[in-house]
């Protein structure tokens, strides 16, 4: 984790850039949702890079990057690195950045098939056959992690960085959260399969509270800290959701590989070949 | 600002209620530990805040958090407040960043604190361990400036390798204070140590010791606090003698949150210095 | 306990003359509301509003609605909220601290206490052990949490004493119920024709005053302490409080903690929906410009991660340790700490724990030789 | 003639990265490429295999700008096959919730990402150092999107509430109605965004076009409603299920979109379409703030998209406001409905134009095929088009200056290059 030391350059405003890869724009578009925040946040930084906002290009080395979407073609390999050399803080933003996204559903089938069922033309499509987290190819400073981010947090985490505090978001699941909103718990009341004892807190416990199970689109719990890893456990719920809401096999996986489909320990739910794999 | 007399002490002491204070002085005492004197910004709280030795206070840093740092300055000179304080996380490491005019919010003061009343007239001895305990810098210190109320005083320090010691100029000035001692021990060898090399636990069998006249302060590593305590123990010393400072994660201070309990007991009333023969069941446990 | 209080007859139709007295108190009636499939407090108009004809089917991880006696308005046992989310809010705003420009100074507003008056109809008895448990925690030490004691204060408990237990109650070994016998204003027993009242308080026999009504009798408390009885007879799960805490402190290293660590999930719902679990944290939400900082207190669990974090370590940095802490404190520690167990019997725990771990089984384990 | 190369790296203020590549010789256009390189997602290929209870959450993931039209046309194709029977007020809610999407869509194109255009800034910030009032508005009128998709789906992105048969959960009629206050005065801010961009410097750039979007025969679309073809081609009137008979995809070299023509020929979805084949149905408000611009339809100048743009969020707040006004909850979120096997197909209005799902379901349930037509695959060829056509009024300007006049025509097309597959890049080679 960074220590986000932007002292250095209080006089001189700190410079912000927004990249994305493979990715839906959603977690971009929360940045232009900050409402006034917004107006505040260009008024404390110079935003130099963000083509979606501006037209104004203006090139590195930056302090703060924003990094949205999965490394997924063979271009992004060297943009990634080079946008890391060009960053003191480099912060991934949303499901993608974070753990391939959606898309790295393609991680766990044959890439070139589904080249095939979308375009006529595979021949042109330059594509890796995987679709992968940032911190898998570059260091990673900080991670934001939600598809898509939540706007609170990602207020939190700009204004800390702002003002040369280390951003830091709670790991644990989400039923502490549903539970304080006195929300009825879907699973035990209504034998929906919830994801939300194993998926990390963060969206204000939105499904539930609309009724409907949790899908993890804020990523596998993070039961440890402040570094030894002790995973969510998903292989517990999974087997609940078999005993109790007797459901299938695959409808147990597909449950799991949604949104975080590649991230430990929902990678290994239902994934005979990858069973017990670690974070490859 | 002077310190006057305190119109309705309880107003402010019993209110739990955070005040503004800034620092008017800081001190770097190594790279990463700093100390800092700080000055209540209301007149009220500045004449009614006391304190005893080794309690501790939440200091809030604007919006970022509380931490529970222990209070270093003589309870007698209460209109002075110091806190040293080692940057290791996110609160600390904007407070290193805090200088002289910064103004950060004191709640306070909360725990027990060094047995310093029961310790008059008694020998004392003080082992520490890892990077610097300054909780008990305080204590010593408040010795030091009554030194004719206590007995004989050596304090041992233990460090995993001669480069963790800090504070290395306080251990030479104390070492030079009447009938004092200061023992140093260091896991690993290096050829610029001249003390000793080992653990700290072996020190305690190279002196001499007054088991029924001593009082024992410790701070520092769980772990390293039980081993001396059943060495001491060993050597005769009685278990209710031994005082061990216990940190726990403390959101409150004041037995509310639930976070600092260890078994029965909760650190931040019931501690954060606690007798051994309470706490031995719990002590180095996952708990 | 002092003498029986006397007991009235209220007809199932009247109940809308209590809560017209209530209201005319000056208080919002808060009771059981079928919400999403289980009951939650919420604020009721009149009598038929509540729960009619619905009863609740508990089981570890397991709770259902379902249809019931149709005369009968109390029969869903319980629901996840306890007492403890209309006194102990689980989210509630400390303080704000402006801070001016320049960084040179800072100002506290502490937020003021304030509370509704709520007549809640409908608490139970082990719910009201647990608020008087809470009490002991939050109100009785040397420091006490305002935004409690004002929440407490402005309440008005009207009880009602379990007739039907969940089979995931336990209440009768824990001494808490069925039948709640303190800390209420008034309290009925619902049988199936029509209701007993008594009153449990001065403001309580007030407002049964109010209602005029003709005292029950002999036969109908006896009905109605067959039917407590009965039900406290009903529950089959208990926790044996022997050697109680000790022997929990000496069960640290019992290897049933790892085989529940397996199927734990760390989610924190036991705790949330204990009743008396009062462990927080404190959230602090500055604004964009930080010109303005606020800070929550909010409901935290054992099962945090951060709970039991210091720089460089954590106290409990599994599962594991996790669920020790989480049953050793609740069942053991609080005795010590309190002079009362920290559990009252309801249940909850097991019914909302998704992975359906059921706490008093558990607990048998633990205490068996390894 | 000599050879000329020009590149812009990045068209900005699109969402999704592409690149634009033209070749010239000496005056003579020889191609016009609006290259796509956002990477494939391959989502068609994901859907297999799911459960049809599944495709909202995935398909919404295409876009972060407009998921509810891809929720919707999801949904929509799945209740034609099980014919299930929506309970009006859920559907009068789904069209609340598009309501709440073309908001928040079109206030963030027209004040972020469209206006700096026509004003010569860079960005919208930028705008907000000179007149800051002009941003907040914007930003205030994106807000109240916002709220209503919050309200309504739990989040403004990627929405959780919709649902094959009505939604999961429904909001309470007083909750709705405390977005009334908000939305009152939207209907001000939006008229006076009408005027405010009527009153914009626009080029002299009237196409030929065929316009097509949804008609319905008596509400401005969302999400029911014939395909309508006007313009330059024919009127016709086409229903969705026979859409891939008249609209083709291919997929062309230098794109990771697929292109879309009718019948063989570029189209043009979107506001601008919708407007001049809906005017009709527009509320009495919208339809006489159009009238005072002066501007008469069919418009056929791209650059009067932003025009199109601010009637059509009037629209969606007028209905929006008469939606929750008359509110009352339906009895129940979520209708009642059999699983049946079979291919179904939905077209819905994303903000951009027309959306077109097919699926193909078996018995259990689960995807056996898909297919998505975004709009902004169905506008590229379009796009190429009216660049060929700008190209000969720019041709003596240096490079920078053509890079950015073509910059300005694509965004006249608000593109969604993450629907379509955000990296626009151009190059011009001059021979
Ligand atoms: C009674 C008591 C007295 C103390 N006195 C001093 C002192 O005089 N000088 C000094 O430098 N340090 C002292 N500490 C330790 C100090 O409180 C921690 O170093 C500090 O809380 C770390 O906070 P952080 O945010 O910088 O670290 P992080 O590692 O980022 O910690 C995150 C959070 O965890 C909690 N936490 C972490 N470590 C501790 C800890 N050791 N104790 C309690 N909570 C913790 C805090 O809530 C903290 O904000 C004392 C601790 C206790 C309990
Ligand atoms: S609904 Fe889901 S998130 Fe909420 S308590 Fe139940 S399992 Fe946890
Ligand atoms: S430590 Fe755990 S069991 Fe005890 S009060 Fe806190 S949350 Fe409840
Ligand atoms: S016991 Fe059950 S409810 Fe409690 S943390 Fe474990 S899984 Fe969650």
């Amino acid at each position: 984790m960074a220590t986000s030391d932007m002292t250095v350059s209080k006089k001189i405003k700190p410079r912000l850039a927004v990249f994305k890869f493979a990715s839906c724009d959603g977690c971009q578009l929360s940045i232009l949702s900050l409402d006034e925040d917004l107006l505040i946040l260009d008024q404390a930084v110079d935003i130099a890079y963000f083509p979606e906002a501006s037209s104004k290009m203006q090139e590195g080395p930056y302090d703060v990057t924003l990094v949205e979407g999965s490394i997924s073609t063979p271009e992004h390999l060297h943009q990634i690195a080079e946008i890391r050399e060009q960053s003191k803080i480099l912060i991934t933003i949303g499901a993608c950045a974070t753990a391939g996204g959606l898309q790295a559903l393609r991680n766990f089938a044959d890439a070139d098939h589904f080249t095939e069922v979308v375009y006529a033309h595979p021949e042109y499509i330059e594509s890796l056959s995987t679709s992968t987290p940032i911190s898998e190819h570059v260091k990673v400073d900080f991670e934001l992690w939600g598809c898509p981010i939540d706007k609170l947090q990602l207020k939190q985490l700009l204004s800390d960085l702002l003002a040369g505090v280390t951003p830091r978001f709670p790991g644990q699941s989400l039923c502490q959260e549903c539970k304080r909103k006195s929300e009825v718990c879907v699973l035990v009341s209504g034998g929906e399969p919830c994801l939300g004892p194993v998926t990390r807190t963060g969206c204000g416990a939105i499904c539930p509270s609309m009724g409907k199970p949790c899908y993890g689109c804020f990523g596998p719990a993070d039961l440890s800290f402040p570094n030894d890893r002790e995973q969510a456990n998903a292989a517990s719920l999974a087997e609940r959701f078999a005993t109790e809401l007797k459901m299938s096999e695959d409808e147990i996986r597909r449950r799991f590989h949604l949104i975080y489909s590649y991230m430990s320990p929902f990678k290994e739910i239902g994934d005979a070949d990858k069973k017990g794999g670690g974070n490859n | 600002m002077s310190k006057k007399a305190c119109p309705s002490p309880a107003s402010v002491m019993r209110s739990n209620r955070i005040h503004p204070a800034r620092i008017i002085e800081k001190i770097e005492e190594t790279p990463g530990i700093y100390t800092y004197r700080l000055q209540f910004e209301e007149q009220e709280v500045a004449d009614c805040f006391a304190f005893a030795g080794g309690q501790f206070n939440m200091l809030y840093i604007y919006g970022v958090g509380e931490v529970p740092i222990s209070i270093v300055s003589d309870p007698e000179d209460a209109h002075i407040l110091d806190h040293t304080i080692r940057v290791v996380g996110r609160v600390t490491e904007v407070i290193g960043k805090m200088g002289v005019g910064d103004v950060m919010g004191v709640r306070g003061p909360f725990g027990s604190g060094w047995p310093l009343e029961e310790a008059k007239g008694k020998d004392v001895l003080v082992v520490t361990g890892g990077l610097g305990c300054a909780p008990v810098v305080g204590a010593i210190e408040y010795m030091f400036r009554r030194r004719e109320q206590y007995g004989h005083i050596r304090i041992m320090h233990g460090v995993k390798t001669p480069r963790d010691l800090l504070y290395r100029e306080r251990f030479d000035q104390w070492r030079k204070e009447p009938d004092t001692e200061v023992l140093l021990a260091s896991d690993q060898p290096e050829k610029t140590w001249h003390y000793h090399t080992g653990v700290i636990t072996e020190l305690f069998d190279q002196v001499e010791m007054n088991p029924a006249n001593t009082v024992v302060m410790m701070c520092g590593p769980e772990i390293m606090m039980k081993l001396a305590a059943r060495h001491l123990i060993r050597r005769g010393l009685p278990d209710h003698a031994l005082y061990l400072s216990m940190e726990r994660n403390m959101q409150c201070g004041i037995g509310l949150c639930g976070h600092c309990q260890i078994g029965p007991y909760f650190s931040c009333k019931d501690g954060p210095v606690m007798r051994y023969d309470l706490i031995a069941p719990f002590l180095a446990k996952d708990n | 306990m002092a003498q029986a209080n006397v007991n009235f007859r209220l007809e199932k139709g009247d109940l809308d003359r209590l809560l017209n007295a209530l209201k005319l108190q000056g208080y919002k009636v808060v009771a059981p509301v079928e919400t999403d499939g289980a009951v939650m407090w919420g604020q009721i108009e009149s009598a038929s509003d509540l729960p009619w004809g619905k009863r609740d089917s508990q089981k570890p991880g397991h709770y259902r609605l379902e249809e019931g006696d149709a005369n009968r308005c109390f029969d869903i046992v319980n629901g996840p909220d306890s007492l403890k989310s209309l006194t102990f809010a689980a989210r509630e705003k400390q303080t704000t601290i402006r801070q001016d420009g320049d960084a040179s100074t800072l100002t506290f507003f502490p937020h003021k206490p304030e509370a509704e008056q709520i007549a809640l109809l409908g608490a139970r008895a082990c719910d009201i052990a647990a608020l008087g448990i809470q009490t002991k925690v939050l109100e009785e030490g040397e420091y006490s949490d305002p935004f409690f004691s004002a929440r407490k204060a402005g309440l008005l408990i009207v009880a009602v004493h379990c007739t039907r237990a969940a089979e995931t109650c336990f209440c009768a070994s824990m001494d808490c119920g069925p039948k709640a016998q303190a800390g209420f204003d008034i309290a009925l027993t619902e049988l199936d024709d029509l209701f007993l009242i008594e009153s449990g308080s001065e403001k309580g026999e007030a407002i049964v005053a109010l209602l005029a009504l003709a005292e029950a009798g002999s036969e109908l408390t006896d009905r109605a302490d067959d039917r407590i009885r009965a039900c406290a007879d009903s529950q089959s799960r208990e926790i044996n409080q022997q050697g109680l805490p000790q022997a929990l402190y000496t069960a640290h290293d019992h290897p049933h903690w790892d085989e529940v660590a397996e199927r734990c999930l760390s989610c924190s719902n036991c705790t949330m929906v204990c009743p008396t679990c009062f462990c927080h944290t404190v959230e602090e939400v500055p604004s964009m410009d930080r010109s303005e900082s606020e800070r929550f207190r909010v409901w935290d669990s054992c099962f945090s991660p951060e709970h039991g974090y210091i720089h460089g370590k954590n106290m409990r940095p599994t599962t594991r340790e996790r669920y020790r802490m989480w049953m050793t404190h609740k069942l053991g520690g609080w005795i010590d700490q309190f002079g009362t167990s920290g559990c009252t019997g309801c249940g909850r725990c097991s019914t909302w724990c998704p992975a359906g771990i059921d706490f008093v089984e558990e607990y048998k384990k633990v205490r068996e030789e390894p | 003639m000599s050879s000329r190369s020009i590149k812009v790296d990045m068209v900005a203020r699109v969402e999704g990265e592409g690149a634009l590549d033209i070749e010239m010789d000496g005056n003579e256009i020889r191609h016009v490429h609006l290259k796509i390189f956002e990477p494939p997602r391959f989502f068609e290929a994901f859907l297999q295999g799911r459960h049809y209870s599944e495709v909202s959450d995935i398909v919404a993931r295409i876009c972060g700008i407009c998921p509810v039209a891809y929720q919707m046309s999801a949904v929509h194709a799945f209740e034609k096959l099980f014919e299930v029977k929506l309970d009006p007020q859920v559907r009068k809610l789904r069209r609340l919730l598009y309501c709440g999407e073309w908001i928040e869509s079109h206030a963030l194109h027209i004040y972020m990402l469209h206006a700096p255009d026509f004003l010569g800034f860079d960005s919208a910030l930028e705008i907000s150092k000179t007149a800051p009032e002009v941003v907040k508005r914007g930003l205030k009128l994106k807000k109240v999107g916002d709220a209503i998709l919050e309200t309504i789906g739990g989040r403004a992105i990627h929405p959780v509430s919709l649902c094959v048969g009505g939604f999961t959960r429904v909001p309470k009629k007083e909750v709705l109605a405390e977005l009334l206050g908000d939305l009152y005065w939207a209907r001000d801010a939006a008229v006076e965004t009408v005027h405010w961009v009527a009153g914009l410097d626009f080029p002299d750039f009237s196409q030929s076009y065929t316009f097509m979007s949804l008609k319905h025969e008596d509400e401005y679309p969302f999400n029911e409603g014939d395909i309508f073809v006007s313009g330059a081609e024919d009127d016709a009137q086409i229903p969705v299920t026979d859409y891939e008979a008249h609209f083709e995809e291919s997929h062309v070299a230098h794109s990771n979109a697929l292109q879309c023509h009718y019948h063989s020929k570029p189209y043009l979805t979107g506001p601008l379409s919708r407007l001049n084949n809906n005017r009709d149905n527009l509320h009495p408000l919208s339809s006489s703030t159009l009238d005072v611009t002066g501007l008469k339809l069919p418009l056929n100048n791209p650059f009067h998209g932003i025009v199109a743009r601010s009637v059509e969020m009037l629209e969606a707040i007028e209905e929006a406001i008469d939606i929750i006004e008359a509110y009352d909850p339906p009895a129940k979120p979520v209708a009642e409905y059999e699983v049946r096997e079979g291919s179904c197909m939905a077209a819905t209005e994303a903000p951009r134009g027309v959306l077109y799902h097919r699926y193909r379901v078996n018995a259990e349930g689960l995807i056996e095929e898909a297919k998505i037509v975004p709009p902004t695959s169905q506008n590229q060829s379009r796009i190429e088009e009216d660049i060929r056509m700008l190209l000969p009024s720019i041709i003596d300007e240096n490079d920078e200056k053509i890079a950015h006049e073509c910059e300005r025509v694509i965004r006249c097309y608000d593109p969604c290059i993450s629907c379509a597959t955000h990296f626009l890049k151009l190059s011009v080679t001059r021979n």
